[in-house]
């Protein structure tokens, strides 16, 4: 018997696609490679946009910050979708006995009436804010012209529908599923002194016009301030207030925001390392949008954690964004 | 908390899940948050008339989703592992992969982008919701495709540089400029022209009986990408039949112009899909179902049922549909022709059907083929054998609007083009068809911008004059690897190869030109 | 005229409780086995029911679990905890 | 018709005459001959005769069809921009009235091409 071993036939002509070997060489490509680098369109559009008079469809000109390359901007995750959704869908399965477990055992509508109240009032109403981060995020998803950053903004914006979601679940298990506890909390968000600066801050952010202005508005300052307030310092004091099984309830936040900040400190620090006109415009945004990111939020630990908790997360900001050659006013830097 | 009331029901529990968090903002104009929503002339006059097509929430989103792609990462690796490419039913079905990679993977990639820019324009947050689930679905496909692609890229030619070709190759600008039309239009048409148009009336015929012929020839990689991305696209022409009726329903005004975008787009789509007519009736070596049968399927019957749904809003058929009917004996063999002739300056190849072949195509094409089409393989068969394969060493005249060279015929007159030509401003411009010149009409200022390929080389922008220099330099086109005749080509030596066969075997060759 | 709605599945296990099921509740359906694929197409209506998906596989199920292998569909669709319609009016 | 848009929508035509470095466009049909699958697009010079033309572009370009050798295209039925058109053989293209874009249909009488299918 003659074994015949036909190796030009199963030897590879090449490891990788073209455009992947011309970044990488030509051997055996990552998945996360293959799915993110040079898909979008480049060059040769055919007709200019109906609704926008100043740029061309894929403009790298509709934000200020220029990039040799966008692709610089990548994702230490390395999430591509199907990566993306089996870590969501991880994720998702322990919230889901979370929230299983709590409306089994009564955990939320135990609590004394008034603590319920102010679930609905102080945690509840940040589904709007949410809300306003998913669409910032899609019009970013949108905008942008490489697929390393436009696939972590389609992630994000469907994460924070996602949230957005796990809180109002939050009030559907208050009120028995019937909706009113939800309408309470939005009447809270529309009226209510304690949540204007921030609607109105959220509302600012849906006619910022730059999406990378508006990534680091929503995604590095806005976040950067509100989930440790929120998730881990106003959690902390609803514990305090024996509303400690909330805490359940939140875990998929808290998750999720150390998870999202490996991607948006490596954004910051390759856009503002990429030229000094960077850094200046993203510290000129910095100095605009942070005072007010904090301002936003100060009505709320007012009435939760007090003024401190909040100071002390601004200076882990600051903190933070030093480290990438930005000044921002933290109280003890 | 007391509670009294009743239980929300799942359409009003998905409502609070997403529209809800939605609010009426009074710090910011709302014309100001949404200022692309009324340029179009769609009046809405209450979004909350809205009908979720879908009540998906994003943890079950996260985790249907996740179930569907481990399974086809499953069977891509198992692929990968068995050198699955060499199980195909012959390496000219390779040829379709390339046309679907390089004419329209990238429009996924275009549709995610479009669907994320509108999934932020509506001020229903409904609808944006949707369009954001689509515009991540379609980022998938894009992605998935890629993967799906890799295993047959390392063995095979003219899969190599897909992206950078569909900016470029010259027969690519007919998928590009079909979706650089509908993201460069309002929001509201890009959803007349993608999701309903082409999600729902159309795609079927790209993704069903195709799909189907992939698994027919051995192609478990496709079939399964396939098929898991058309598990997506079922939300999507949901989206798709929601948003005409939620148009349409909302203002009696919008009747016409939604009457016109499908008009449009239905022929946009059509004329697109000649290519597909060629990859199923000539690139699929096992054959399922030829282009006429699936038209006959997916449009005529399908979209019949559709369009006699929407009379009772005022909708009629799409204009020409009578043309694109007739053309359903024609147009793959027409396309297959073009491509034959230009082979020189394509990624993939081409070649003259086999006996069974042209067979097979008599009985489908009972009127046609044996009259109008067999006489020319026959011919360009006979010459290929005498040393003279066919190729057409000038450029073709493309449609202003389509793009694609103006090869159609006139319905009914099978020998006579139907080309059609009017002056605007003072220039000349050229249509493949009344239909295609109707729509330049509408909106000329749009299409005198098209980047028409032939014209770019002859104004000296693709780095050369000589269609050589384009077609190495410019397309990325490997010559005498990805381009010209299968026969004897590359990638038929390396198929003879993993057969076991001499790639000098005179039997299969003669075999092939003597069909 | 005749007006047919129409889904597709992939052919594998989950399918045929699928098919199962709508054949019962839909007697006049037509079945059509395709490469890799099965087609079913009726006149003007097509229903899946949640309790006779649940009897085939004797478990629970939840509607939207189809979503994994549906292929294409053609018709409106009406969707709620117990079934999936598909129609035209 | 003209377009909807958000602003003043115009922009140049891509294939403006000045875009192409002194050269013109020029379409040419030859009917019943569908074995080139569409008309040809050429460059030409405005100031080539038309006879040139004929030999020196539209002959070759024709030559790989059977019926090229017999085709008599000087002593042909002429078409220019769809209207009836009789060449001045030794005159520019520009001087025959050809401008850039213009299409030109030429009949060749008794050349219907190959297996009566117009081919």
């Amino acid at each position: 018997m003659s074994i015949e071993i036909k190796t030009n036939s199963v030897e590879p002509i090449r490891q990788t696609y073209g455009h992947i070997a011309r970044r990488f060489g030509d051997k055996p490509a990552s998945r996360y490679q293959e799915a993110s680098y040079d898909l979008e369109a480049k060059t040769n559009f055919h007709y200019r946009p109906l609704w926008d008079s100043k740029h061309t469809l894929n403009d790298p000109t509709r934000t200020a910050i220029r990039m040799e390359d966008w692709y610089a901007v990548t994702d230490p995750r390395q999430f591509y979708y199907g990566a993306y959704v089996g870590n969501r869908a991880k994720m998702q399965e322990a919230a889901e006995t979370s929230f299983g477990f709590c409306e089994k055992r009564n955990l939320l509508t135990r609590l004394p009436e008034a603590t319920q109240k102010q679930i609905l009032r102080l945690l509840v109403p940040l589904r709007h804010v949410e809300l306003g981060a998913n669409m910032n995020n899609s019009k970013i998803a949108g905008d942008v012209n490489a697929t390393t950053v436009s696939q972590m903004h389609i992630y994000t914006a469907m994460d924070r529908l996602g949230i957005g979601q796990y809180l109002s679940r939050i009030a559907l298990m208050l009120d028995g599923s019937t909706g009113a506890a939800l309408d309470e909390s939005k009447g809270y968000w529309i009226d209510d002194d304690l949540w204007q600066p921030m609607r109105k801050l959220v509302e600012d952010t849906l006619v910022v016009d730059d999406w990378f202005e508006l990534t680091l508005v929503q995604n590095v300052l806005m976040d950067g301030l509100l989930f440790p307030l929120v998730y881990e310092k106003m959690d902390q004091w609803l514990g305090e207030q024996d509303a400690e099984d909330v805490s359940m309830l939140t875990e998929f936040m808290r998750d999720w925001y150390k998870e999202s900040l490996r991607w948006t400190n490596a954004m910051i620090k390759v856009v503002v390392a990429e030229s000094e006109a960077n850094l200046e415009q993203v510290q000129a945004w910095v100095d605009q949008w942070e005072p007010q990111a904090y301002n936003a939020l100060k009505p709320l630990a007012e009435a939760s954690t007090g003024i401190e908790a909040l100071d002390e997360i601004r200076a882990q900001l600051s903190t933070r964004l030093k480290k990438f050659q930005l000044q921002s006013q933290g109280v003890s830097a | 908390m007391a509670v009294k009331s009743k239980k929300l029901n799942l359409k009003d529990k998905y409502q609070y899940l997403t529209r809800d968090m939605a609010w009426e903002p009074t710090y910011q104009k709302k014309k100001d948050i949404f200022p692309d929503e009324d340029f179009e002339g769609i009046k809405i006059t209450d979004w909350s008339q809205w009908e979720d097509p879908f009540r998906l929430t994003m943890d079950a989103y996260w985790k249907y989703q996740a179930e569907k792609e481990k399974k086809l990462y499953a069977i891509f690796d198992a692929f990968a592992q068995n050198n699955g490419h060499q199980n195909i039913s012959d390496a000219r079905y390779v040829n379709a992969l390339k046309l679907f990679l390089t004419g329209v993977s990238p429009l996924e990639h275009a549709a995610f982008q479009g669907y994320a820019k509108v999934g932020r324009q509506f001020s229903g947050a409904g609808a944006r919701v949707a369009c954001q689930m689509q515009a991540i679905d379609e980022l998938r496909h894009s992605q998935t495709q890629q993967h799906a692609m890799s295993h047959y890229n390392k063995h095979f030619n003219g899969l190599h540089d897909a992206a950078y070709m569909h900016d470029r190759v010259w027969f690519l600008s007919v998928p590009k400029s079909f979706f650089d039309d509908a993201r460069s239009a309002g929001p509201f048409e890009f959803l007349t022209a993608i999701s309903f148009s082409f999600e729902y009336v159309l795609t079927n015929l790209l993704f069903v009986p195709f799909m189907s012929g992939a698994a027919y020839n051995g192609d478990m990689a496709t079939v399964t990408f396939g098929f898991s991305a058309q598990s997506d696209e079922a939300r999507h022409m949901t989206l798709g039949l929601e948003v005409i009726k939620f148009i349409l329903e909302q203002h009696e005004d919008n009747v016409p112009i939604v009457q016109r975008w499908i008009d449009k787009w239905f022929w946009r789509g059509f004329r697109l899909l000649s290519l597909v007519s060629m990859m199923m009736d000539y690139m699929l070596p096992n054959k399922v179902m030829s282009w006429s049968e699936a038209w006959e399927v997916y449009y005529e019957q399908n979209g019949g049922a559709l369009f006699k749904d929407l009379e009772r809003y005022g909708i009629r058929p799409p204009k020409y549909q009578d043309v694109a009917n007739d053309a359903k004996h024609h147009i793959s063999h027409q396309l297959w022709g073009t491509f034959y002739q230009y082979s020189q300056a394509t990624n993939f190849h081409t070649w003259i059907p086999g006996k069974d072949e042209m067979d097979w195509m008599s009985e489908k094409y009972p009127e046609t083929f044996d009259k109008y089409y067999r006489p020319r393989y026959e011919h360009w068969a006979k010459e290929h054998a005498e040393g003279r394969r066919f190729y057409n060493n000038t450029l073709p005249q493309l449609c202003q609007v389509c793009q694609v060279p103006t090869l159609f015929t006139e319905m009914g007159e099978p020998t006579k083009l139907s080309h059609r030509q009017m002056k605007y401003e003072g220039e000349r411009y050229h249509f493949c068809s009344e239909a295609c010149c109707d729509i330049f009409k509408h909106e000329p200022e749009k299409y005198v911008q098209a980047w028409l390929p032939v014209h770019q080389i002859y104004q000296g922008n693709c780095e050369g004059g000589d269609v050589e220099t384009v077609v190495q330099k410019y397309y990325h086109i490997n010559i005498g690897e990805d381009n010209f005749e299968y026969v004897g080509s590359p990638d038929h030596k390396r198929w003879l190869s993993i057969k076991g066969k001499s790639s000098d075997d005179k039997t299969e060759r003669a075999k092939r030109d003597a069909a | 005229m005749s007006q047919l709605v129409f889904i597709a599945f992939q052919d594998n296990d989950n399918a045929r409780y699928l098919v199962e099921a709508i054949a019962e509740d839909n007697p006049e359906a037509e079945i059509q086995h395709q490469p890799a694929m099965i087609r079913i197409q009726a006149e003007k209506r097509l229903v899946i029911n949640r309790e006779t998906m649940e009897e085939k596989l004797g478990r629970e199920w939840d509607v939207q679990e189809m979503l994994i292998d549906v292929i294409s569909i053609g018709g409106n669709v009406d969707e709620d905890d117990d079934h999936f319609i598909l129609q035209w009016t | 018709m003209s377009v909807n848009a958000l602003y003043d929508y115009k922009f140049e035509p891509r294939d403006k005459v000045e875009n192409f470095n002194g050269m013109q466009l020029l379409y040419v049909l030859w009917p019943n001959h569908l074995m080139f699958c569409s008309p040809f697009a050429l460059l030409v010079k405005p100031d080539m005769t038309f006879g040139t033309m004929v030999e020196e572009i539209l002959k070759p370009a024709t030559a790989p069809h059977p019926d090229a050798a017999k085709a008599d295209f000087l002593g042909a039925q002429w078409l220019l921009n769809d209207e009836p058109f009789t060449p001045d053989v030794n005159a520019s293209l520009k001087d025959n009235g050809i401008d850039h874009k213009s299409m030109l249909t030429v009949t060749t009488p008794g050349l219907n091409g190959l297996a009566g299918a117009g081919f």
